[in-house]
């Protein structure tokens, strides 16, 4: 591996070290700076990556170029060793490309969002943003699945850190805390699943792993290490049921949604997931719970996001459908198709985060989107640039949503004709809600109070920028992954994940069918007229909304109030939980514990009590007692066998 | 010099330590006794130091078998010494306070 | 009988007589002096071993330094024969007896053991005990312990300078 | 305040700098002024052997005066008594025997005369009382004793040397 | 080894250099406390004692004389047995310091070469701080012994002083053993005989002030003479002392002074060495008659030193002495001590 790789993750550790250490002293300038800095040569540094990786496809197209660093062992003991390794393979460096690409522009975007922030809250948040973009770079670049669990873990932390940015406000602290305990729940699933691999393989390495699991591993180990696998998936990337957290998680500044809810973090679990692509691929059950609960999710979160006004909710609620649409296609092992759609993903959705932060930004904090309107007047850059976004992820060719989700639509219908369509009604009910969002926030008349009014202005120029520059990815980032209805042997992302997604797409692709161009043709023409339709209506109904006009009953209301799913959690586990703890604080603690503890304290006390009377305090007789005792000892020890006869003789 | 001699030699001498520590309530007396005893330890440790060389000095002229037990007896000098400083500093404390330097008027930690 | 054997039995005996008269002596002062006798006849018995290092080492830390705070506390208290505690007889005899029955036991320990016999001392010859070949022991194998005795004694000194000081 | 005098010196309170603080070069210097005296001339002088000349005025021991003829001159009128601040003279009259002449040169004479040296305060009033220039305050001081008793001066020590019996003696009292 | 076969010439040629050096040490504290008053009265303009024989030469036996002849005087109160142990213990400390000193070289008499040390154990160093550090027992036990506040005060301040300066003297002759190498005094002197080395001062001078101060304090001269500070203490620790028991202290004292300015010629000056003489071309009887003779003026010098230091320098108050000893001294001797080590190794080419 070459040394500059390591400086990948290597940097932003500084720049968090930097602002973390500095932060005290540092200006913003200076901040802004390093830590966007330090994250923009680490995109460099992942560019050269990506060319090298590039040149050497070119050169060997099909071959594995996978660079392992491997510098210590983290952990040996005689069972195992757990190496310290990194890797950078064609997946990673796609990742690293995602991550500090975005990550960069983000942190740009921070710059001018958290200007309002003191200087030492300002470091600190860059110091958290750069601490994430490490630990993500470690994720993905862990060369086994417990570095990959380090990264994973420093996630949740920076996740937990930033939702909480605003520590001030208790509503706040409850978001983070939510999303710290949900994602335990699924870190759980994922260390069981490590100590699964460790206790039959002996090894974590992504190679072992992948390599010895033909002599070493029955089925049944497949399907359990996959599920528990998927259990950690679920809580990071916020499937049914851990996904509540994720909604929450808007309570964390907008940059934040955008790269850590939206962009990245949450997509470590399809990253897990493709990267296990050959576990999975041989564990059939798993993969149909995968596809069953993606596309769960997807649905369900679009059901939720259909009547949500708060401009966060609604695209956090997208997010989780998107997410869902990714473990449908890593459920019918469309795993090329959940990468690709992990990174158009990340593309528009982190345009609508940033759009929506430019919203907050100009509407001050507002960002329930019915008392907004019409901001396309004022922002239109912004308005613009939402506008692709949410043609881009309403699945509108040619932009990139399109042919993320169409390829997954698709490997999804081979799979089953079912997923397919359940998933067009996902697919629809995203155009209707994005639509809604677009036509409330941009469109109409104004309804918020004049003061807004008054303030309402296009965001300075570096937040605009990564707007500008995320709109242009998410128009043309379809085009690496061209299916090849439209072109023969153009999926430039499917040639270039091969290596990694070979083996997994061998055990599937085996005796699977293909659909016939025009059939595929037919069925997208179908979609996207449907789509077209449903975006039409969603705008113009909600184009001439005015204020009041909503009064959410019946379904609409169990949608509006999230299907209840946390009122439901509340009284399932919150509750019991409660009246468990209540239970053991009240009776257990104070009667069994107490009076065990308290009983023996007492014995002791009124035993010492009387075997005090033996301490006399003086030192002489202390003293003489312990020479007798030695002289006692003595005699007994080198006497023994005197005494052994003594005693045979007289007892 | 057979060891043995020694060796009785050192145990009456620890044995006059440990009866003037029973004997006597003087503390620094006491304390005293107790450097007795250290002292008879510290012959001992030489003596046996010194035997163990004898016996290794006829397989290997060059050898310093037998060093450690002169070292120990450096290092308990070392620790005799800090013992008497701390130890001298605590009975001058109690005089202080008591009047007296009975060591049966330390039977309570306090007051 | 030869020179060091005589020398050896002097110095032991003078030893214990000292010893002896640390135990009866009534005032403490004398016992200091009885003390620092017997530490002469333990030097002597080091230069008999041919230890001279721990010889006058044993001198100077033992005799120079000990024993002069043991002066300095006694002259400082101004003790005397009359501020002597009285001690119970019998606790005396007590003491006494079982002090002769510890040295009765260990005594009748080293006649039984058999990997004593034939072993001796080896008196004058012998070049362990030279401060050259102590001084390379000690500051090679045993620096840490040296060190870390020398990090005793700072806290020694600093603890003897907290508890003695007045309040 | 004001000066007294000029020969006041003012004390030099600043603190001491490093270099001052290490004393060594004062001691030094204090060290270089002891050794110089070393090659100083000594001023003592060896008394007995070497003596100081005394000052014209200066009052010594008393003595009784001869005439030429060797006849004591005092007649005991008793002023030297009287006029004596410290009490220190105490005499005897007597009357002059026939064939005496050659003794006493008058008709009264002091059978005893004695002057307490340790009451005298040499301040020479009896010097100047004398009617008969019978005493004088000599050059000589009174040598140590052991006993009060040895500083009672009588006769016998206050006499000079009679000039025509004893020529040799008095011309020693006279340093000649 | 029988007690026949025991070295008797060699025990008796000891015995002989043990008396000589005895005596001649008494005799030469004799004429130091002569020295002391002429050199008090040539520094203050005066001649001194010059009554008793030529230029008053005898004066000392006069002053023997007179303690001998005093009125032995015991107080009642005191404790008789350690009252009159103490100015013996003091001798004796002060004179068993000369056993490790290197008088002079071998000479040669009727075909024995003889070594004019009575000593040469290769602990010679380690035996003198032994012997320095016995030496506050006689000030401490006849400070008590007399039963006298002020005396007690007095031995324990002389006890205090002598422990907290022995720490500087002994860290100042380390940085000289880690230039010799060894601790006999011979090897040391010898060393520094060597053509081409030079006296250890020329290495050491820190460590020589240092030293040279220490040892001031360790004899309890000026201006470290607490222990007898005539107008705080009425004359210190000795006060209830008279005739030859005083004797005793006083000329212990000179002793003392004497061994300290021996051991400070061989360790700083090159003990009997004589330099720009080269001692091997010489006679061994001339040599060491000469070298005798060398030390013996170095000595002197040292002991003048003593004098003129006395008659010059004020006395310390009693917390300056002590912030001087372990403030001062002792750091500065480990300065010298580590400076020491650096540049042995540096020189070594560590």
């Amino acid at each position: 591996m070459n040394s500059y790789l390591l400086w990948i993750p290597l940097l932003p550790l500084l720049g968090f070290l930097l602002n973390g250490l500095g932060r005290n002293h540092l200006s913003k300038n200076a901040t802004a700076t390093i830590g966007a800095g330090m994250v923009f040569l680490s995109f460099v540094l992942s560019g050269f990556a990506f060319g090298q990786m590039l040149a050497l496809s070119h050169a060997d197209p099909g071959a594995n170029h996978t660079q392992v660093f491997y510098p210590f062992d983290l952990l040996r003991i005689p069972a195992f060793t757990i190496p310290f390794a990194l890797r950078v393979d064609h997946l990673t460096v796609l990742f690293l490309l995602i991550i500090t690409g975005i990550g960069f522009l983000i942190h740009l975007y921070s710059a001018a969002y958290m200007k309002e922030e003191t200087p030492p809250h300002f470091a600190r948040f860059f110091a958290y943003l750069n601490l994430f973009v490490f630990s993500m770079l470690v994720l993905v670049m862990g060369d086994n699945f417990v570095i990959m669990f380090f990264g994973w873990e420093g996630v949740g932390l920076c996740s937990y850190l930033l939702i909480g940015f605003w520590f001030k406000n208790t509503a706040y602290n409850a978001a983070a805390k939510k999303a710290f305990v949900m994602n335990r729940i699924g870190d759980l699933g994922f260390l069981l699943a490590i100590f699964w691999l460790l206790m039959k393989l002996g090894s974590v390495n992504y190679g072992d792993v992948f390599g010895q699991l033909g002599t070493q591993l029955t089925p049944t180990d497949i399907t359990a290490v996959t599920l528990l696998l998927f259990v950690g998936a679920m809580g990071k990337s916020a499937q049914i049921p851990l996904y509540t957290w994720l909604p929450d998680a808007m309570a964390g500044p907008t940059p934040v949604s955008a790269l850590i809810h939206a962009a990245t973090m949450v997509t470590a679990g399809i990253y897990m997931i493709a990267r296990s692509n050959v576990l999975y691929s041989l564990a059939p059950l798993t993969q149909t719970i995968v596809a069953i609960t993606g596309l769960a999710t997807a649905l369900f979160a679009a059901t939720i996001a259909l009547r949500q006004n708060d401009i966060k909710k609604v695209l956090a609620y997208s997010t989780v459908s998107q997410l869902g649409y990714m473990f449908l296609g890593l459920g019918v092992g469309a795993y090329t198709g959940a990468v690709f759609h992990v990174m158009t993903h990340a593309f528009f959705k982190a345009l609508l985060f940033l759009g929506a932060g430019s919203v907050i930004h100009a509407m001050h904090h507002e960002q329930d989107i019915l008392k907004m309107g019409n901001l396309r007047k004022y922002m239109p850059i912004t308005h613009i640039t939402f506008l692709l976004a949410c043609l881009a992820i309403a699945g509108i060719p040619p932009f990139s949503g399109f042919f993320s989700k169409d390829e997954i639509l698709v490997a999804a219908y081979l799979a089953n004709p079912l997923y397919y369509y359940l998933g067009v009604a996902g697919a629809l009910m995203t155009a209707f809600y994005m639509f809604r969002l677009y036509s409330l926030t941009f469109r109409g008349d104004f309804r918020g109070t004049k003061e807004q009014a008054h303030h309402l202005h296009e965001s300075p120029v570096p937040m605009t920028i990564p707007l500008v520059v995320l709109a242009i990815l998410s128009v043309v980032g379809g085009f690496i992954g061209i299916p090849a209805v439209f072109a023969a042997d153009a999926h430039w992302l499917e040639h270039f994940l091969a290596p990694v997604f070979r083996r997994g797409a061998a055990h599937v692709s085996e005796g699977a069918h293909h659909l016939s161009h025009s059939q595929e043709l037919i069925m997208m023409g179908v979609v996207t007229l449907l789509i077209l339709l449903v975006i039409v209506f969603s705008v113009r109904k909600y184009s001439t909304y005015t204020a009041g006009e909503e009064n959410p009953s019946g379904l609409a209301r169990v949608l509006y109030n999230k299907w209840y799913v946390d009122e439901l959690y509340q009284s399932l586990f919150v509750q019991p939980l409660h009246q468990l703890g209540g239970f053991f604080k009240n009776f257990t603690e104070p009667k069994i514990i107490d009076g065990a503890v308290n009983g023996i304290g007492k014995l002791v006390s009124y035993g010492s009590r009387q075997i005090r009377l033996v301490q006399s305090g003086q030192v002489g007789s202390y003293l003489l007692i312990m020479i007798l005792a030695i002289v006692v000892f003595f005699l007994v020890w080198f006497n023994d066998l005197h005494l052994q006869r003594f005693f045979q003789k007289y007892f | 010099m057979p060891i043995q001699y020694y060796i009785y030699f050192c145990l009456a001498l620890f044995s006059l330590g440990i009866i003037g520590v029973l004997t006597r309530r003087n503390a620094i007396i006491v304390f005293m006794c107790i450097e007795l005893m250290l002292n008879a330890v510290n012959l001992l440790l030489v003596a046996f130091s010194k035997m163990h060389h004898a016996a290794a000095l006829q397989a290997a002229p060059q050898t310093t078998a037998g060093i450690e037990g002169q070292l120990f007896v450096f290092f308990i000098m070392v620790v005799a010494a800090a013992e008497v400083s701390v130890g001298l500093a605590i009975i001058v404390m109690m005089y202080r306070n008591t009047h007296s330097i009975d060591i049966n008027f330390l039977n309570r930690l306090k007051n | 009988m030869n020179l060091l054997d005589s020398l050896f039995y002097f110095l032991s005996a003078l030893a214990i007589f000292s010893a002896i008269m640390v135990l009866v002596s009534k005032n403490p002062v004398h016992s200091v002096l009885w003390l620092i006798t017997v530490f002469f006849a333990i030097s002597g018995h080091y230069v008999l071993l041919n230890a001279q290092f721990l010889a006058i080492v044993n001198l100077i830390v033992y005799a120079g330094a000990i024993m002069v705070l043991f002066l300095f506390v006694i002259m400082l208290m101004n003790l005397n024969a009359e501020a002597e505690p009285r001690k119970n007889l019998w606790l005396k005899l007590f003491g006494i007896l079982s002090g002769g029955s510890f040295l009765m036991v260990l005594v009748s320990l080293v006649r039984q053991t058999a990997e004593l016999t034939g072993k001796t001392a080896q008196l004058k010859d012998g070049n362990i005990g030279l401060i050259k070949n102590l001084g390379k022991a000690l500051f090679s194998d045993f620096v840490v312990p040296f060190e870390i005795s020398s990090v005793l004694f700072l806290s020694a000194m600093v603890g003897a300078v907290v508890i003695g000081k007045k309040d | 305040m004001q000066a007294l005098t000029n020969r006041g010196k003012a004390v030099n309170r600043a603190p001491m700098t490093w270099a001052e603080r290490l004393y060594l070069p004062s001691i030094f210097k204090g060290m270089a002024i002891t050794f110089s005296h070393i090659f100083k001339k000594q001023p003592t002088i060896r008394y007995p052997e070497q003596t100081r000349p005394f000052s014209p005025v200066f009052r010594g021991l008393h003595v009784l005066n001869r005439d030429e003829e060797g006849r004591e001159r005092c007649t005991a009128c008793g002023l030297c008594a009287v006029a004596c601040p410290a009490e220190a003279i105490t005499m005897e009259a007597a009357e002059r025997q026939n064939g005496e002449e050659h003794l006493y040169r008058e008709e009264k004479y002091a059978a005893k005369y004695e002057i307490n040296m340790l009451r005298c305060i040499f301040c020479g009033l009896c010097e100047e009382a004398c009617p008969k220039d019978a005493i004088y305050l000599s050059e000589t001081f009174a040598p140590a004793n052991y006993a009060r008793k040895g500083f009672i001066y009588g006769k016998e020590e206050l006499l000079i040397p009679n000039p025509v019996t004893e020529k040799e003696l008095l011309a020693t009292a006279q340093g000649h | 080894m029988s007690l026949l076969a025991f070295d008797w010439l060699l025990f008796a040629e000891k015995l002989i250099l043990i008396a000589i050096i005895v005596f001649a040490s008494l005799g030469i504290a004799l004429y130091t406390t002569f020295a002391e008053r002429k050199v008090a009265a040539v520094l203050q303009d005066r001649p001194g004692p010059n009554r008793a024989g030529p230029l008053g030469l005898f004066q000392p036996f006069a002053d023997g004389l007179k303690l001998i002849m005093k009125e032995e005087i015991i107080p009642n109160s005191s404790n008789k047995i350690l009252f009159i142990l103490g100015p013996g213990l003091a001798m004796t400390a002060a004179l068993m310091t000369c056993a490790v000193i290197p008088w002079s070289s071998r000479v040669e008499f009727f075909g024995r070469s003889i070594e004019l040390q009575i000593a040469d154990i290769n602990i010679g160093i380690l035996y003198i701080f032994g012997v320095v550090s016995l030496g506050v027992y006689g000030i401490m036990i006849g400070g008590w012994a007399s039963n006298n506040k002020f005396s007690l005060m007095a031995a324990l301040r002389g006890a205090s002083q002598a422990i907290s300066y022995e720490l500087a003297l002994g860290l100042s002759l380390i940085a000289v053993l880690m230039l010799s190498g060894s601790l006999s005094l011979k090897s040391i002197v010898e060393e520094q005989m060597q053509p081409g080395n030079y006296w250890n001062i020329v290495y050491q001078p820190l460590g020589f002030l240092i030293y040279f101060i220490c040892t001031l304090a360790e004899c309890n001269r000026t201006p470290f003479d607490l222990p007898e500070a005539e107008n705080e203490l009425n004359f210190g620790y000795h006060q209830e002392y008279s005739s030859m028991k005083l004797g005793f202290y006083l000329f212990s004292e000179y002793i003392n002074m004497i061994m300290s300015s021996a051991v400070m010629a061989c360790l700083f000056f090159g003990g009997y060495d004589i330099p720009f003489l080269d001692e091997s071309s010489l006679s061994t009887n001339l040599a060491a008659g000469l070298g005798f003779l060398a030390l013996f003026a170095k000595i002197i010098f040292f002991i003048f030193l003593f004098m003129w230091i006395r008659w010059t320098i004020p006395r310390f108050r009693y917390d300056q002495l002590m912030n001087l000893g372990w403030k001062n001294m002792i750091p500065l001797a480990l300065f010298n001590m580590l400076l020491t080590g650096a540049l042995i190794l540096w020189k070594a080419g560590v």
